[in-house]
């Protein structure tokens, strides 16, 4: 941490949690930055909860149900769609404040303000029909359990499809990351993060057939379309976390190359070498 | 105008090639019979697909100059993948 | 040329300036950890097909019947070919023949793309005798494996393109982006060759 | 001719702002009247009514031509919110920040408001664009577009607590915005929330035409936009003076 954030501030206290986030509140110059961070954590937690346990409708259904079955499968968790939804749409703005804290790496980097601006509308635009779609059709299906199976089933289609099948915005918005880490000069990310994104882009064209196929690994519920991609992403979100970590950690709000942390531990591959 | 390292690269290249060939061979033989699974073929396509990986990753891809994390990153990497790809057709056969 | 070859015991240890005891990572680590990372990923591809695969393999069989072996093992050749300019363009550019590093490049750019109009021959001819992604699970499986190789290979040129650029004036040539888009190129390879065992050979 | 002055040049962006700032009562008004236009949010329509009372309303040769003009309305004026929170966004760059996360983030914000209710306008479109359809059909649109246009609070949620934060965190002589205003942010997205619960009942304050979900909302998000009317006038006001006292 660099020493003007401590300047004219009293020791951070040991004490209790709530007097520590008081004391950042009051004296940390990287507030701002540890909001975000801290959000992007919590709530890809909190999503995590809210898709998998509540509404539980990650891991994702089959996309084979017949109408009936379909009736069927939102009756089994009314109460889930509803309240986990309601929880989602409520949280869902938060989004808001990730993508920005995402955007700003990208600022801080030596390349055109154009890649910070296009990854944050396309983050923001990504929201609608990579998360809020599915809450409002859910909670619509779910709403009036004696609703024709045939617009159920409509309903359901629609719901994952929008959720799974949103593909452009995730895999332009890694590329654009991809692009500005790698020509970045200001070492904010490692370059090998630059290339995990192109992983991360390559995955939302594999998602694809989910359009096509109704049942069988590449359909939307299938062990490539979904399973496989999941891990990427699951592993992809955990990196940025921690570098996104480390990031604020060394930033020191200059222009120039990111100063390295003293104990940096550098990567496997490079200590190697 | 040959340095060693052009020859070295060009014998890679040629042996690259002739397990490709030989592989023509493993799949062109029983044309009849090519109709019914069979394990000797398999494994001989996935072994021999596994050497050539190892050949180009080390060869042209110079991992064998490279610290020794590397190398068995590399080959722990194509182990895994002989080992499930066997694995998983030897036990869903048998499932 | 040769002179830069003899003058040290591991000349490129020499020229990158790395470890004493001459091992160094060709091209960027980051890279190596995407094509670990990748690979991995591949992997995971490969044995769901392989799983499925087991789980009806008449079907495979008789779909794969109607891949031509031939067509499988020129596309691997044309292939190799490819990877072995790309590793004789590494070469030539640490020992400094710039034109002979450039023209090698040329080459892989040229068998890469032979590489590209053979598969979209060999995808029209499938499809008009009625076999598209559509048709069974085999021809699933063969269009998404061979068409997610296609776009590594399409991503391939764009680091090509990189290690062109930088071989072509004397204020770059950073020995590193070489060696990096050149590991990228291989990796495409290797993956094709599993797919090709996988899709073309295996019974 | 080239010095013309970092205070001219404010001065004519400050007045553009102002005159960004004065579509927002004409905007309004025109919000206004076609939310008295549409049949159904003067007296709410209830999620109770069946199938084919929905049809029936869609029917109706007296809604029908109300239905679709104030939707026409709206699909014209909804995105003219937008540059009233790009202003927002300007005014959040004066403020004592280290970095831009919190205007970036009410960028992001900016276009998720309007694009939600842009769905829920759909929505009501296209139930009304072939009422003689099956009334489950009918039935399904409405709800979708109730739906849509109830529970998606969650970008004003944000917007307003991101703007509070902003606020709170604004630690300079004169702040840009007082801090009640920070606090009415706050309220007025605790008062949002019950919406988001729209789909669990079909009667009571969180029904669609309840209390909380339709008036408190509505009224809400209305109180909401007046206010900041009203303080980002001042906000420019007060910064086109000091640009002035500036260049003088």
């Amino acid at each position: 941490m660099s020493a003007a954030a401590v300047e004219a501030a009293p020791a951070a206290p040991s004490g209790s949690l709530i007097r520590k986030i008081a004391w950042h509140w009051r004296y940390d110059e990287k507030r701002e930055l540890w909001i975000g961070w801290w959000t992007l954590v919590i709530f890809y937690n909190l999503y995590g909860v809210l898709f998998f346990v509540l509404a539980r409708t990650q891991p994702p259904p089959e996309p084979s149900l017949t109408p009936a079955e379909i009736v069927q499968w939102f009756a089994d968790r009314h109460y889930g769609l509803l309240y986990g939804y309601a929880l989602v749409f409520i949280v869902g703005g938060a989004t808001a404040i990730m993508n920005a804290t995402l955007a700003y790496t990208m600022r801080r980097m030596s390349v055109s303000r154009a890649f910070a601006y296009s990854y944050l509308v396309i983050y923001a635009l990504a929201t609608l029909p990579g998360m809020l779609i599915m809450g409002v059709v859910c909670t619509v299906g779910a709403m009036r359990p004696d609703r024709d199976p045939e617009l159920m089933s409509w309903l359901y289609d629609f719901a994952f499809l929008s959720f799974e099948g949103t593909m452009g915005v995730f895999l332009i918005g890694s590329l654009v990351w991809m692009t500005a880490v790698l020509l970045d000069k200001n070492r904010v990310f490692p370059k090998w993060f630059g290339y995990l994104n192109l992983c991360n882009a390559l995955t939302e064209v594999v998602v694809a057939p989910a359009w096509i196929f109704k049942r069988g690994v590449f359909a939307w519920d299938g062990a490539i379309a979904w399973w496989i991609n999941m891990a990427v992403f699951v592993t992809y979100t955990a990196v940025f976390l921690s570098l996104l970590r480390k990031m604020i950690l060394r930033e020191d709000f200059g222009t120039g190359p990111l100063p390295e942390l003293e104990s940096e531990s550098t990567g496997a591959l490079e200590a190697a070498s | 105008m040959q340095s060693p390292s052009d020859k070295r690269l060009l014998y890679v290249w040629l042996a690259l090639s002739a397990i490709t060939l030989a592989q023509l061979a493993l799949g062109s033989r029983g044309e009849a019979a090519s109709l019914t699974p069979n394990a000797a073929i398999t494994s001989s396509a996935v072994v021999m697909a596994l050497i050539k990986v190892r050949f180009i990753i080390r060869e042209f891809m110079e991992v064998r100059h490279a610290p020794a994390l590397l190398c068995r990153l590399t080959d722990l990497w194509i182990a895994l993948t002989g080992v499930s790809l066997l694995g998983s057709y030897f036990i869903g056969r048998m499932i | 040329m040769k002179t830069a070859a003899s003058t040290a015991s591991n000349p490129r240890a020499m020229a990158r300036g790395h470890a004493d005891d001459g091992r160094f990572v060709p091209g960027q680590p980051d890279m190596w950890a995407f094509v670990l990372f990748e690979a991995l990923v591949f992997t995971s591809y490969f044995t769901v097909y392989v799983i499925r695969r087991t789980q009806s393999s008449d079907l495979f069989l008789q779909s794969q019947s109607h891949l031509d072996l031939r067509v499988g093992v020129f596309n691997t050749l044309v292939l190799l070919a490819s990877s072995w300019f790309v590793a004789r363009c590494v070469q030539a550019a640490r020992e400094r023949s710039f034109r002979a590093a450039l023209n090698n490049a040329y080459l892989t750019m040229l068998f890469g793309f032979v590489f590209l109009v053979s598969k979209v021959i060999e995808w029209t001819t499938e499809i008009e005798r009625g076999f598209s992604f559509t048709t069974d699970e085999f021809f699933s499986f063969y269009y998404f494996l061979t068409g997610i190789h296609f776009l590594h290979l399409l991503i391939g040129f764009v680091f090509l393109g990189v290690a062109v650029y930088q071989l072509q004036s004397p204020a770059r040539r950073s020995q590193e982006m070489v060696e990096t888009c050149a590991t990228y190129w291989h990796t495409i390879d290797f993956l094709w060759v599993l797919i090709f065992a996988l899709l073309y050979v295996m019974r | 001719m080239e010095p013309v002055g970092e205070g001219g040049e404010e001065l004519r962006r400050a007045d553009g702002e102002l005159i960004l700032l004065w579509t927002l009562p004409v905007l309004g008004v025109i919000w206004l009247s076609a939310f008295l236009l549409f049949p159904g949010f003067v007296q709410p329509m209830s999620p109770t009514m069946s199938a084919e009372e929905v049809a029936a309303f869609y029917r109706d040769p007296e809604n029908l031509p109300r239905i679709r003009y104030s939707m026409i309305v709206f699909n014209w004026f909804a995105v003219g919110l937008i540059p009233i929170l790009a202003l927002i966004v300007l005014q959040m760059r004066r403020m004592a920040h280290r970095t831009p996360i919190f205007s970036y983030a009410i960028i992001a914000c900016a276009a998720g408001g309007p694009t939600t209710f842009l769905m829920a306008n759909l929505f009501w479109l296209t139930a009304a664009f072939r009422p003689e359809r099956d009334p489950a059909q009918t039935m399904m649109f409405n709800d979708l577009a109730w739906v849509t246009f109830s529970s998606q609070v969650g970008f004003l949620i944000a917007q307003s607590v991101i703007l509070a934060l902003a606020i709170y965190l604004d630690r300079q002589e004169r702040p840009v915005f007082h801090p009640w205003v920070a606090h009415f942010n706050l309220v007025v997205a605790a008062l949002l929330v019950p919406a988001a619960f729209v789909g669990l009942a079909l009667e009571g304050p969180f029904a669609w035409d309840g209390l909380l979900t339709f008036w408190v909302r509505n009224i809400a998000i209305g109180v909401w936009i007046v206010v900041m009317g009203v303080v980002l006038g001042q906000a420019i006001t007060r910064q086109r003076a000091e640009d002035e006292a500036l260049a003088a």
